[in-house]
Parts: C-alpha cells; structure tokens; sequence
C-alpha cells in the first residue's frame, strides 16, 4: 500500500463537462470525512469546450497547496489525456473511457487510444456505457468517474451515495437512482479490478465540522458579519464571487447589491451609499479598478468610508482573465492623483480573507477613507478546508459618527475640522443641524470649495495624519515558523499557504530551516517590523506570484533594503508546492 | 426647531461666483423656489453635481452636498438614495458633465428610475474649461476646441432621455423661473428618474444665445394640445427639433415604481437606520461545511 | 496576387469556441459572406471588440484585428479610420460590452458620424462573465445578479440609436444569416456610422430565447410598408417594442456626411500616408517672438 | 536709483478683468527689448469674478523664477490691493485708482481707501476717468495701467504703442488712438511725478529674438516636429493649451484633432490611431489620467506606440484645477494591472519640454510602448522667454515599422515575434501579407488568445526586455552646477529653473556652492547616475512640489539611498526662488 489519505487528485475536461462539480464532490466527500482538503481550479476564458481542471489535494493534516505530481487522474475527456497523463507519478493511476472518451469540439479529431506509459495503472473505465445503461445522460458520466475513483481509493461508497442524494436533490427520483446506479457499478469495478494496485485509500477520521470555502465566500461572509449594506459591483473574474455571494444573501440579510452599467458608476455609487451613513463597498479586478481609480480619489478628499475589494489577475490589459497573478500591488498603492490617506491589506487565506475585510470596514469607519482589501484569483476562487471562525469577540466601530442628539448642540458644525488626529466628527444627510458639503475639489473645514493655499496645507495635513495613528507594528507584519531560522522567505496575499506548507516540506525532508516574513498590510507599511526581521535575517529570499517583485520594490522604497534573491512566477499560475521547494533548493544550492 | 417658516432656510452665506448674466444664477433661484414649496427642510435634501460653473450650485444652497467628480453625479447620488430612500436627492451638472463624461450614467439612469431628480444646465459649452464645444453645441458652433465649427450632430437629451425610457422628461429655460420652479417640484415629486433640461444662458461663451435669442424662441407645450403621457407624441416633439421654436414643460411623465420599490429590503426602514451590531454569520458558515 | 476569387480567404486557421449552437456562429459567417460580397481583400478591413464571447469573433476572421479592451471597440475603431479613412473598418461586441460598459461611446458614434460599421450581438446577458443581466436583459430576466428578476427597464438600442442620430440602425437576428449578410454589406456600403443590433442566441446563459422562440416572432419590417428614410417612423417603430412581434431590417437609413469628410486634413490623402520628415517648426516659433 | 533692467512686477485684478492680458502685453514688450522675462500666472478655477494675478519677473540675465516681494504692483481692483500690497518692497510702488478702483462682484462691499504704508511709494493713478475721458471702455484701463507702469520704469513708450497697436490691430482706428491716448497720459503723469521716486529703470538691450513661451506651447511645437498627426484629448486644466494649440494649427499641418466624449475615448482613439500607423498623442491631467489608465496597458500589451501628456495639478480628486503640483509622480509610474515596459520622461523646462516631446514618439516608435511626458501646471502654463531651438539634428525614427515591400516577402508574418530586443516588426492595417490580431488578452507570437503558460512567461519576458535596452544613463539625469559642490539639491520637472535660480543666487548673495541633479527619465530610471551621484554627495536635500516627496520614494527603491532632508511644498503653488533660498538656508543652518 502507497499510503493512507494523502491523495493529489486532478478531473480535466473541457469547459462545460462539470469538471469543477466533481472536483468539488470529491472534496465534500473528503471534508465531511474528516479530512483537509485544498482545491486548485484552472480554467479559461471560455465557456465552453476549452480545457480545464480542477485538482484536488486530500491529507489528514493541514493543507494548503497543490504539487505538479499526480497520484490519481480522472480524465473527462481526451485532452486531458494528452495533458495530464505525463504528470502522473510512477505507480500512480489513470481513469479514462478508451472507447467512449469525449472530445471537445475545439479538438476536432483528437484521439487517444492506447496510454504508452507502462508505470502506471491505467484504469480502462467505459463510463460512457456505465451511464448509458443505467439510462443515464452524457452529464451522468461525472457521477460514473466519481464512483471510479472512490472505488480506486477503497473510499466508503455511502458517503459517495449521500453527496448524490444531496446534490441531485432537487431532480426527479429516478435520475437520483440512475445516478447512483452507475456510480455503484464504476465503483464496484474500479475497486474490485484495481484498488489493489492503486495503493492509496482514503479512510474517515475525526476532525471538527470544516467549512470548504473560497477566499470569495470569506471575504462576503466578512462583510456581511461587518454589517455590509450596499455593494455595488459590475462584474469582473475573478471578483464577481463575492457579488453572487452578496446577491444571493441580499433579501434575507437586508443588503442592497447592485450592478451598474459599469466600474465607475459600481464606485461612485457605493460612495453614495456609504457618504449617506450605510457601509458599503464594491469590487473589481485592475482593468475595473483603472476606471474606479477617478473616484477612489474623491473617496480620499472628501473622507468618505469605502471598502474597495480587488482581486488581480494577470495583465496588463484583459490578460488572463482567469488565471491568477499578484501584479497590482503597486498599482493600488498609488493610483489617482495627488497623495492622500488610504488604507492597504492583503489577506492570505481564507481565515484573513474574512476577519481583514471585516477590520477593512471598521478602517474605513474609524479612518474615513478608502480602504482596499487586495486578493487575487487564486486567494479568491480556490478552496480550502477551514475550521470555524471564531465571531465572538469581533466588535463594529463606526469611527466618529455623530449622533443627531450630539449635532443638534453643535452651533458651527465643521465636517473637515482640522484636529489633532486627523481625524474630524462626522455627520450624515438627513440630520438636523449637520448640513456640510463633501467636495472634491480642495475645501474649508465646512467643505466649500477653496484655493487658499494655508488652507490647502492643512486639509492636506489633517488628511496624510489620519493613518500616521494607525498602528500597524504588530498587524502588519507577521513572521511565521522558527524566527531563528537561516533562511527567511518573504511574500505576501495568496502564496502564503504554498509557502507554509513549503516550509514544512523542507523541514521534514530536508533538514532545511526556514522562517516565513508575511506582509498584511502593504498601507501603512509595517517599516519596524519588517526591518527588523529582515536585518536580522540570515539568506532572505523573495518569492511573488509577478514578474518584477512588486512586494521587494515597496520594501526597498520602505526600509531601503534590497531581496536579492528573487523567485518570481508569472505565467498565470499559483506555484505548487514541489515546484516551490525545488526552486529554493537550487537557489540555496546555487549561492 | 421648525424652519419651515423661515424663507431663507436655503440661502447660504458664501455668494455664487458665477459671470454677472450667467444663467445659474436663475436656475438656483428656481430650485430653491421648489425646495420651499414642497416645504422641506435644509437637512432632507441632498443635492450631488460633477464638474463645471453650473455644478458649483451646492455650494449655494444649503443642503447636503455632494460635490463630486466632473461626470458623475448620478452614481452618488443613486447610492446615497438606495441608502436613505427618505431624502429627497437631486443631481445636477452642466451638459459636459451630463451629456459628454457622464453620458452613460445618464443614459442608464433613465431606465433605472430610481426616485432622483435630475437638473442639467445645458449651455451648449464646456464653460468652466473656457469654452470648448459640447455634446449639445450647435453644428457650426464655434470655440476653441472648433475654430471651424463643430461637425457633428448636437444631441437632443430630451428625445434621448425617452428614448432611453425615463419616466419623468422636462425641459425648462433658464430665464422662465417660474416655469422652471413649477418643473422642479413636479420633478421631485415624481415617484421615479425625473429629468429636466435646461436651456442656460452662458454670456460669456455662448453669448449668441442670450436671454433674447431664448426669449424669441421657447414656448410651453403645456399651452398647446400636448399630453405628457403620450410617450410617442412626446418623442417625435423631441426629435423634431427647431431652432425657432424651442419648447419648454413636461414633454413626457409615465407611471411605472420606482426602482426602490422593488427592494422589499428597504420596505420597513431606510438601509441606514438599519442595525448592524452582532449579525450573526454561523448558519452562512454552517452552509458551507 | 489578387485573392478576390479564392472564398476562404476570411476563414482563418483557429476555431470559434463559442458553444454548440451559440449564434455567434451565424453572425460570424453572415460578416465573412458580405466580406466576399463586398469584393474586400483581408488586409483592407479591420475588425476592432470589446471584452465578451461576442467580442472574440476577429480571431476568427482573417482580417486585421485589434481585440481591446470591454466596452472600449467604437473609440479605436474611430481612431483608426480617422488615421486611414481608406480602411473598412467595423467594430463588434456583446450588449454588455456596447451597452452597458461602452454606451457613452455608442451613443456619441451616432452623432458623430464617422464611417464605421457598427455590430451589436445582443444577447441579453454577460455571457463570458458566465451570466449576468445586461442592460437589454428583460424586465424580470433571472441571473446571478437578479436572483429575483432584474428590474430596469431594458434597453431599446434601435430606439436609442435613432434619437441620437445614427444615420443607419438596422436590426438582425443571428438565426437570418442571409438577411444579416445584406445588413452587413448595406451598413459597410453606408455613408457614416452604420448600427446593427442583433438578436444573438445565447444557448447557455439565455435559453429561454432560443432559435424558436425569436422565429416565431422575427419579421421583417422591409416586408410591410416601411420606408427607411422616415425617422419619425422608424422612431415610432422602434420605440413600441412588443416582444411578440421583433421587427428586423433597416430601420432608419439618412443621408448626411460622415465626420470625416468635413476635415480638409484628410482630403488629399489618409494621414498615415503623409511624409512627417524634415517638418518646419521655425515659422511657429517665429509667432512666439 | 534702484537698479536697472530687473524688476518683479505683479498685476491683480478679478477673472474676467485681464490681468493675464496685462501681464503678457509688458512680459512682450520687455522681451522684445532684449530682456529676459518670467511669468507666473496665479488664477482660481472660476471665469469672472475671484481674484487672480500676474507676476512678470524681467532681467538683463537668463531668469525662470519669481519671487515673494514685489517692486510694482497695479492693482486693477480693490481684492488686489488688500491682497498683495504688504507684499511691496520697501521703497516699492503700487499703481491703482483710489477712487476708481474696480469691486469684483464677489468682493461687494470691498473698500481699499488710503494705503496704510508709508514705506511704499502710492501712484494714484484715476485710470477709470482716464479711460473715459480718452473716450475708451472699461477694458482700455489695462491700457491705461500699462501705461503708467511704464511711465514709472521710465521704459520708451514707443515700445509700449506698437505693441498696443499690433494687439488692438483688429479693432477700429478709433479705439486704438484712444488706448493710446490713454495709455500715453498715464504714461506722461508716472513718468512726471512719481518714476524718480520710483527709481527703477527698464532699457533696451541687445539680445537674440527670443520666444515667449509656455511648457505646453513647447510641447506642441515639440509633437508638430515630431510629425503628430492625431491628437484626441477631452479639456482638463492644464492639458488643454496643448489641444488648443494643435487645434488651431490642425488644418495647415495636416493634423486631426478631436475632442470626444471622455478620456477614455480619448486615450482608444489615439491607440487606434497609432495601430493604423500615424504618430498619435493624447494629453489630460491625473483625473482624466485616472480613466485613461486601463486603454494604457492596452497600449503596453499590444505594443502600440502611444505618447500621453500628463499635466499634473493638486490632487487628489477636483484638488486645485488651477494651480500646480507635482504629485502624479508614482501613479504614472504604476498605472494599470500587471507590469509592462513603460516610459516616463518629465522635463524640465521650456526646451526640454520641446526636445523631450519629440523624443517621446522615437520612443514610442521605437519600444512600441506607450510614453508618458509628464508635466504639471507650473510647466505647463507659466512663460518663459526662450532662446531659439535648434531643429536641424532631430532625427525621426520610427522603429521597426515593417514597409508594403518588407511584408510581402514573408511568409509568415508574427507581429509578437519573440526577439533578443523584445522589439517586434511592426505591420500596419492596409498592408497585404499583414494582417494579424492586436490583443488585450495575452496572446501568442502572431496575436492570437492564449493561456498557454509557457507563452505567457515568454511574452511577458519579451515585453519587459524592450526597454531594458533604453540606456538612460546619459540622458535620464542631469547634475547642474558644480559637480564638487558639497551640497546637492535633488528635484524634477518644473522646480528646475527655480532651483537653478536659487544656486544662483545662494552663490552670489552667500557663497553657498550647490549643485543640483535633475532627474529626467523616471522609467527606465538611471539608477547607476544618480547613485554615483547621490554616493558622492555631501548633503543632499530633496526639493519636490509634493506631500510626500515621490521622487525621493522612487530613488529610495531604485537606489536604496534614502534622502532625508525634504523641502516640500504642497499648498498649490510653485516655489518662489527667496522662499526656497530661505528654506535650504534654514536647512542648512539647522543640521
Ligand atoms: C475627469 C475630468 N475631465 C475633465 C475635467 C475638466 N473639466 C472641468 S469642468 C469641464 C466641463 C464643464 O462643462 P459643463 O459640464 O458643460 O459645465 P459648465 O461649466 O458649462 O457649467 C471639464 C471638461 C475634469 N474636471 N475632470
Ligand atoms: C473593465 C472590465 N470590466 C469587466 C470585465 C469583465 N467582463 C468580461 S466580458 C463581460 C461581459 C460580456 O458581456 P457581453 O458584452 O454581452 O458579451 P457576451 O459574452 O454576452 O457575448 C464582462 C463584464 C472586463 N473584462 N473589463
Ligand atoms: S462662464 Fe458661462 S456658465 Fe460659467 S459662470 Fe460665466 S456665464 Fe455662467
Ligand atoms: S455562453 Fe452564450 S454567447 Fe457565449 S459562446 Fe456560449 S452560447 Fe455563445
Ligand atoms: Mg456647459
Ligand atoms: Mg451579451
């Protein structure tokens, strides 16, 4: 036997085969047992016959990442034959329909046949027929492969048969037994004819109740626990996740979620709505943000909260829409006009997704000016196992909100009173005795328009003082593993969980000691923290899902330290772990 | 403290510096005519505008503003309504604003019909950028941007706002208070997107139409046999556009709800009064296990 | 090498991957028929798009393409005639694209009036974003972003494009290849802007609008007693939308001249083909003096 | 006396009243004396009515900055008497009409009266019954004005008469004899009564014929040169000189102009312009900026050369429409999703903005890449008087730009041809044998989508490369001065002749020794120069127009060097050269 539940698991088809529905199945199943699971999903712009895959990662301890190698391939059609079928590790398996395989109209003429690798099991599984006779359509041959490999994997078949029973629910009871049906018959075969030989079994095992969840749904479900009233998007992978997620909720949960002609009516309306006293927030991608990037300035001027969620893909331009990249980070740090006040995070995962967009609206509130949550494809679209997040002690802060019983005392209200924080009381429209105007152009303390050139120094002070009282010196940063290790790895957003179970791969495997330098917030930028570790760092390598080392520019500009060493990926893909850990062993090799 | 006596309540104490002439000057008489009108107090309105001499007019009226980007006014505004559907919010801007950079939100608008109003000064230039032709100057029209005169076709934002589906089309002159006051309280009385064109005289940049061109011109088609429910009637008095014959009033108001009133989210209480302590997300969680 | 009798020369090596049965297809080959039909040579059109699965259609010409960016076709394809005005130069996308991110640009091609060629494939949805209401999506139309039924009223681009002065609005349909390959070839032949909207099958994200569902209600307005060069009535036509009976054709056809040809710049030959060697900028600065 | 031939000359008055006029009409007449000349202009976002001046700075030697205090000042209303008479030297002389002084209707009410200043000399001077009793309108009293001014400097009325002759040219005979007329009796009492006293003396002198010029007419008479064909642009102060420039010189030059709905639009139409083979060019300032930034990195992933001129003014949002800073520094930079191959040239002053212009299209040509010319209001808009330029060894070039002949000999052709330069033939539309697709996706070598990963990382590399083989290191910084000067002042863009200006004047008034490095390429940046300049330097100070000090971020992450000795100015307003000078002196005295 190769080992007991430790799978890396990949389903290729072709877009519109439901690839990602039985990836997303196994997973389920694989949670529910009590097991850690991590989903990788890559897919094109394309709706349907492109190729695409999901990979499923199965372990019984905490995982985060995905490997290039394959234990097991179940391939919907012949494409992902030709892909993937060299990924597979000696000894590891292959499940196809030699016979019966589809073949996506974009490959025309593309045939398989015989599989010419000798080391390893392929498992010749007519899935097609399977579902055929059990009266079953084309779409039934994704429960017929599922059946397959859960009999690979000597997996309990009822828990197969509980997740079909709940997923085809709302079908006719004879489809449902249909289903199950071919399901039984491919997993009857698979495991009588080849399970043996397989090797690997997945086996329930204790573990809490484990949600499986997208950065998306986290970062939704944090704005929803922050009292999120309004999010105004216009749809754009890989951010439109949270948009559907709101959307869905909105009756129930009293939200309005509205999608405007476009990015920047998406913008201004959430500064409406949020100028008006509700929170609210919108979400992007870069080509979304460029055309948001006019009113997030008068966000900045005028102090009105906003919580700008963006999620990067590659670019420049359309890129690749639904590949993943963390190419924007300089962007947001710097796009409009002028300096002002803004606020910076990028979570890691899934955890962070939820409690920093939660804090982002507490940010925006407390520091009246636009806060960006920065996520991108992977973070946002990819899945995780997560243990249930703790909602006890996460409190709301408004920020200086006046109440209309504190304006009414007020006899010369002043919406942008210069004060020593920066920071100035705030009414809202509606209240008596609160009349002010917001303007975008430079203002009085009463917000009328004024050139005045000692007025303009001081609102421009009062407003770059407001975050200076931010404190970031321990939520900024954070240092993970053995603080006394050699060797210091530095990044930031959705490589984290790669990088960390790196770390543990390199440790058990290789004796090799390293510590992780995470940065949260990007600003304001944790300067004494990451200073301090990265002077007192022994090798410091950076590792950035771009192509220029976007997180080590701001560091040099930051603390005027130079990473040197730089592993860099921009080819529209996460790394996979294996991969990760090669590249730091050559350049540790190499020096 | 009841204001509504008070017949300066929206009278600011900083003065509008618009050109002695400038057409501004009555278009906020008119507005601040209806606000006292449909007696409503200083901290119910909220008026939001973009960029120009006209979208200045905030300033000096007092209300809540929101005085925003050049172009958009609308999407501010449309939020800050959904928001707190209890103010009575009005948008303004000039024809640059409303017509060139913020055309689509405009467009969009009309068909969205959320419960604003929507005043343009249309002057038929780009007049706090000192005079370039816009999206409504005349073919021919000349200015620095056109020193040979504009080529293309001028729009016609009172057929393109029916068009487009608004509920509620009016144009108004910026020399007739009165009957531009009389369309600013149907405007904010309309349940719906409510627009009104108005014809403003820029004497500084557009000075070949000054108070007496208009004045030769315009005419009320409320005088004629027009009726403002007739949305194809309206439409073809729209496109059969005259120089000669300029006509001013309510071109067209339908009845459909409100875009709001399809949000039972919004039914009990404004979103803003709603309460956001401790919401509970564990059942959204439990979801997803 | 004179290609013109050689009738693949627009198919190109790569393969559409639109859905089975999306009518992209159709609006795809009714564009390369009217290529042929127009006697053109592959290096003399250019095709611009937007961002949709509509908008990939120029990878699938062999024409020159500029593949841009959402909602952003009308602005380059300007740009490029007015740079070599002896180009055919259409631009395509989605209803997302031209109707809800681009419609400023829309709206403002039609009065502009340069000679482009203008093809809408409508719909009614986001397709490539995997399904989301466009702004012509019908009233009640369920998406991931109207769970409940989208609420605005939908667009009318026909109606739109006539009250803003388009000089050639013709509807389409992507199942009447033939009458689309004569729309193609009448609004390349055009003038000025030429508009085709058309109703575009999306099999995936709006079955409910399938190839049947449109036959029953398409005609084809050339059949009944339409005159095309009436704008008021095609005005009127195109505005009482009923979606039982989807009226196809030329709806408005005018005649006025194309932006273009009011700039004695590009009289004598197109700009790109103009010497800008050894240029004399003495006599400027002598102004200056 | 005073002095001769040096002179700082303010004029004020309300919008609408022509102080610009004014200003101009005696900058002019000095110039074509043979005397150097510098305008600041200072006028609010508003057309009739606030207050707005000229100062006109006139001297024997090369001069591009004013100053604080002022010998003349003519006040054309009452606002600018009370605004900028304590601004008068000692011994100084204010012009203006005790009793017929103008009101701006936003001032009502304002009474000036007696001035409380016995240190000044006051020249009441009845321009209004002047005016009228010469039979002119209101607006001959700038006439009127002038003509004491002169009278005053005791400069040859002659000068003045021919240049009222020349710009009334249009107007009919009769109103000419009357300006001048009246303007020769204001001559006559200044020159009588008050211009001993006065004590300041303006003279011809020889010189070469020098222009009278703004950064943007530079800029515009740098694209004509250039060859620019197309100029689409939407107004934003201070872009639009440019666009009007070219506007009115559109027909004779063969060039379109065209301003449509929005910078979007803007930035597509001179892409597709440049796609179709003419130099095109489009020009806003950082709010427009803000919408033209995704058509951008359109530019950058197509490799369509695209040169954008940036103006910057106080932001964020609306900001000061009409004053200046230099604050735009790191959006430019870092506009757009992903990264790209971009370059970012800010120059300096009137010539280079002409020479600097026509090196952005060679540029642009050349890396196929989009080129932005950054500029700022102070630039832009402020006039200097100007050497002639010398055109006779500008070359253009435009790159790789396959011809009809070149193309047909091909047989397959790839607009993306991976290369050693990352530099591709370019084909353009109208040519057999080249039609290809330009796309915002990533795309392959001849243009179409794809995702291939390989691809991507490829044609990522490519584009990065082009301008790796920009050598900046000559052109892309320039050190003024003394190379051996102890103390170093570092800045960009406008502050350069105020800068040059104040070494000047801190050699010759304090034999303080400065040097000052400019730079001038901030993409590619010349990170060798400045470091071995930087490195080199005894003190250094960093002089920027900006909050934050965005040049002194960019050398810190280029360079690592940390400047941390910052004069920045941010209340709208150019540096005025005794401001700056006791601002370094300050500095200097205080470490
Ligand atoms: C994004 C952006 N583009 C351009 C400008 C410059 N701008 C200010 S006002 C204006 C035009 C104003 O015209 P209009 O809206 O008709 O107002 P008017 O001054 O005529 O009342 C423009 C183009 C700007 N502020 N922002
Ligand atoms: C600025 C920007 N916003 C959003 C997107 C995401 N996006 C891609 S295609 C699309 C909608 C496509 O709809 P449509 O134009 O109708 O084309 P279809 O797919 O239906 O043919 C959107 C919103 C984008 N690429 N760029
Ligand atoms: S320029 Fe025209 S619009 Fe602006 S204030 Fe003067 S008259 Fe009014
Ligand atoms: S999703 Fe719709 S529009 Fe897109 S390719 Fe499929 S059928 Fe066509
Ligand atoms: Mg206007
Ligand atoms: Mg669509």
């Amino acid at each position: 036997m190769k080992g007991t539940n430790e799978l890396s698991f990949v389903v290729g088809g072709f877009a519109g085969q439901g690839v990602n529905t039985v990836g997303y199945a196994l997973a389920r199943i694989c949670s529910r047992a009590g097991l850690h699971v991590f989903i990788n999903l890559e897919y094109p712009s394309n709706i349907k016959g492109e190729h695409n895959y999901a990979q499923v990662m199965v372990s019984e301890k905490p995982i985060g990442s995905h490997v290039n190698s394959v234990d097991l391939l179940l391939a919907l059609d012949a494409r992902s034959v030709v892909l993937h079928k060299d990924k597979i590790k000696p000894g590891g398996a292959l499940i196809y329909d030699r016979e019966g395989v589809e073949v996506s109209p974009v490959d025309a003429g593309l045939k398989v046949g015989d599989i010419e690798r000798s080391d390893i099991i392929v498992i010749d599984m007519p899935m097609a027929q399977i579902a055929k006779d059990a009266g079953g359509s084309k779409k039934m041959v994704n429960s017929v492969g599922l059946g397959a490999v859960m009999g690979s994997l000597r997996f309990d078949f009822e828990l197969l048969a509980d997740m079909l029973r709940q997923s085809l629910e709302k079908l006719d009871d004879k489809v449902v037994a249909a289903n199950l049906e071919g399901a039984r018959q491919a997993y009857d075969i698979a495991r009588e004819k080849y399970a043996e030989q397989v090797g690997i079994v997945l086996e329930k095992c204790d573990g809490p109740d484990r949600m499986l969840v997208t950065g998306n749904q986290a970062v939704a479900l944090g704005a929803i626990k922050a009292g999120v009233r309004f999010y105004s998007a216009y749809p754009m992978s890989p951010s439109t996740g949270v948009m559907v997620y709101l959307t869905k909720q909105a009756r129930d949960r009293g939200i309005v979620t509205i999608q405007p002609e476009d990015e920047i009516s998406a913008a201004g309306m959430s500064i409406g709505a949020s100028f008006a006293g509700v929170r609210a927030m919108t979400g992007t991608s870069g080509g979304g943000f460029c055309l948001m990037s006019e009113y997030f300035g008068l966000a900045g001027i005028t102090e009105i909260p906003l919580v700008i969620f963006v999620a990067q893909r590659p670019g420049p331009a359309t890129g690749l829409p639904t590949r993943t990249e963390q190419g924007d980070l300089k962007f947001v740090l710097s796009a409009h006009q002028g300096d002002f006040a803004r606020i910076v995070v990028a979570p890691g995962d899934v955890s962070e997704a939820f409690y920093l967009t939660f804090d982002a609206f507490n940010l925006a509130d407390k520091y009246q000016t636009p806060v960006i949550l920065l996520s991108d494809k992977h973070l946002a679209e990819a899945t995780w196992t997560q243990e249930p997040l703790e909602t006890a002690n996460m409190k709301i802060d408004r920020g200086d909100l006046l109440r209309t019983e504190e304006l009414a005392g007020m006899s010369d209200y002043k919406r942008y009173q210069v004060t020593d924080s920066g920071i100035s009381p705030r009414a809202l429209p509606g209240a008596p005795g609160g009349v002010f105007k917001a303007t975008g152009n430079e203002h009085t303390e009463s917000g009328l328009v004024s050139e005045d050139a000692d007025n303009r120094a001081s609102q421009m002070d009062k407003r770059q003082r407001k975050t200076s009282t931010l404190d970031v010196s321990d939520i900024g940063a954070r240092l993970h593993g053995n603080p006394e290790a050699k060797i210091t790895l530095v990044g930031w957003g959705s490589t984290k969980p790669v990088i960390l179970d790196v770390i543990t791969q390199l440790k058990e495997a290789h004796k090799i000691d390293c510590s992780f330098l995470q940065v949260i917030y990007m600003e304001p930028f944790p300067v004494d923290h990451v200073s301090r570790v990265l002077n007192k760092a022994g090798r410091t390598l950076l590792i950035e899902n771009n192509a220029t080392g976007q997180l080590g520019q701001l560091i040099r500009q930051q603390t005027g330290i130079l990473i040197k060493d730089q592993i860099l990926k921009y080819n529209g893909r996460q790394f996979m772990r294996d991969e990760l850990a090669d590249l730091i062993g050559q350049r540790l090799r190499e020096a | 403290m009841n204001n509504s006596d008070d017949k300066t309540r929206f009278n600011t104490v900083a003065r509008p510096n618009w050109c002695p002439g400038c057409g501004n000057f009555g278009i906020q008489s008119a507005v601040k005519k209806a606000l006292l009108e449909l007696d409503l107090e200083p901290h119910q309105v909220v008026m939001t505008s973009g960029i120009g001499c006209s979208s200045k007019i905030p300033h000096w009226l007092n209300v809540y503003g929101l005085h925003a980007l050049h172009g958009r006014s609308l999407p501010v505004a449309a939020g800050i309504k959904l928001a707190n559907h209890e103010l009575v919010v009005i948008a303004e801007g000039g024809d640059g604003d409303g017509f060139s950079e913020g055309l689509n939100h405009f467009v969009q608008a009309c068909r969205r019909n959320i419960d604003l109003t929507y005043i343009v000064h249309n002057n038929g230039v780009f007049s706090l950028t000192t005079g370039q032709a816009s999206a409504t100057g005349e073919k021919g029209f000349v200015s620095s941007s056109t020193p040979e005169g504009a080529i293309e076709t001028a729009l016609n934002p009172v057929a393109l706002a029916i068009a487009a589906g608004a509920t509620f089309v009016a144009r108004g002159f910026s020399g007739n208070i009165d009957q531009l006051n009389d369309l600013v309280v149907a405007a904010v009385r309309h349940r719906g997107f409510a627009f009104i064109d108005v014809m403003q005289i820029c004497v500084t940049y557009n000075p070949a139409r000054g108070y007496k061109w208009y004045k030769e011109r315009v005419y009320d088609v409320q005088e004629g046999s027009h009726d403002p429910a007739d949305r194809n009637k309206a439409l073809i008095s729209a496109v059969e556009f005259d120089e000669d014959r300029l006509a001013t009033g309510i071109f067209y108001q339908g009845d459909q709800n409100p875009y709001e009133e399809s949000l039972p989210q919004l039914g009990t209480d404004p979103l803003v009064n709603q309460d956001i302590e401790g919401i509970d997300v564990r059942s959204l969680m439990a979801e997803l296990v």
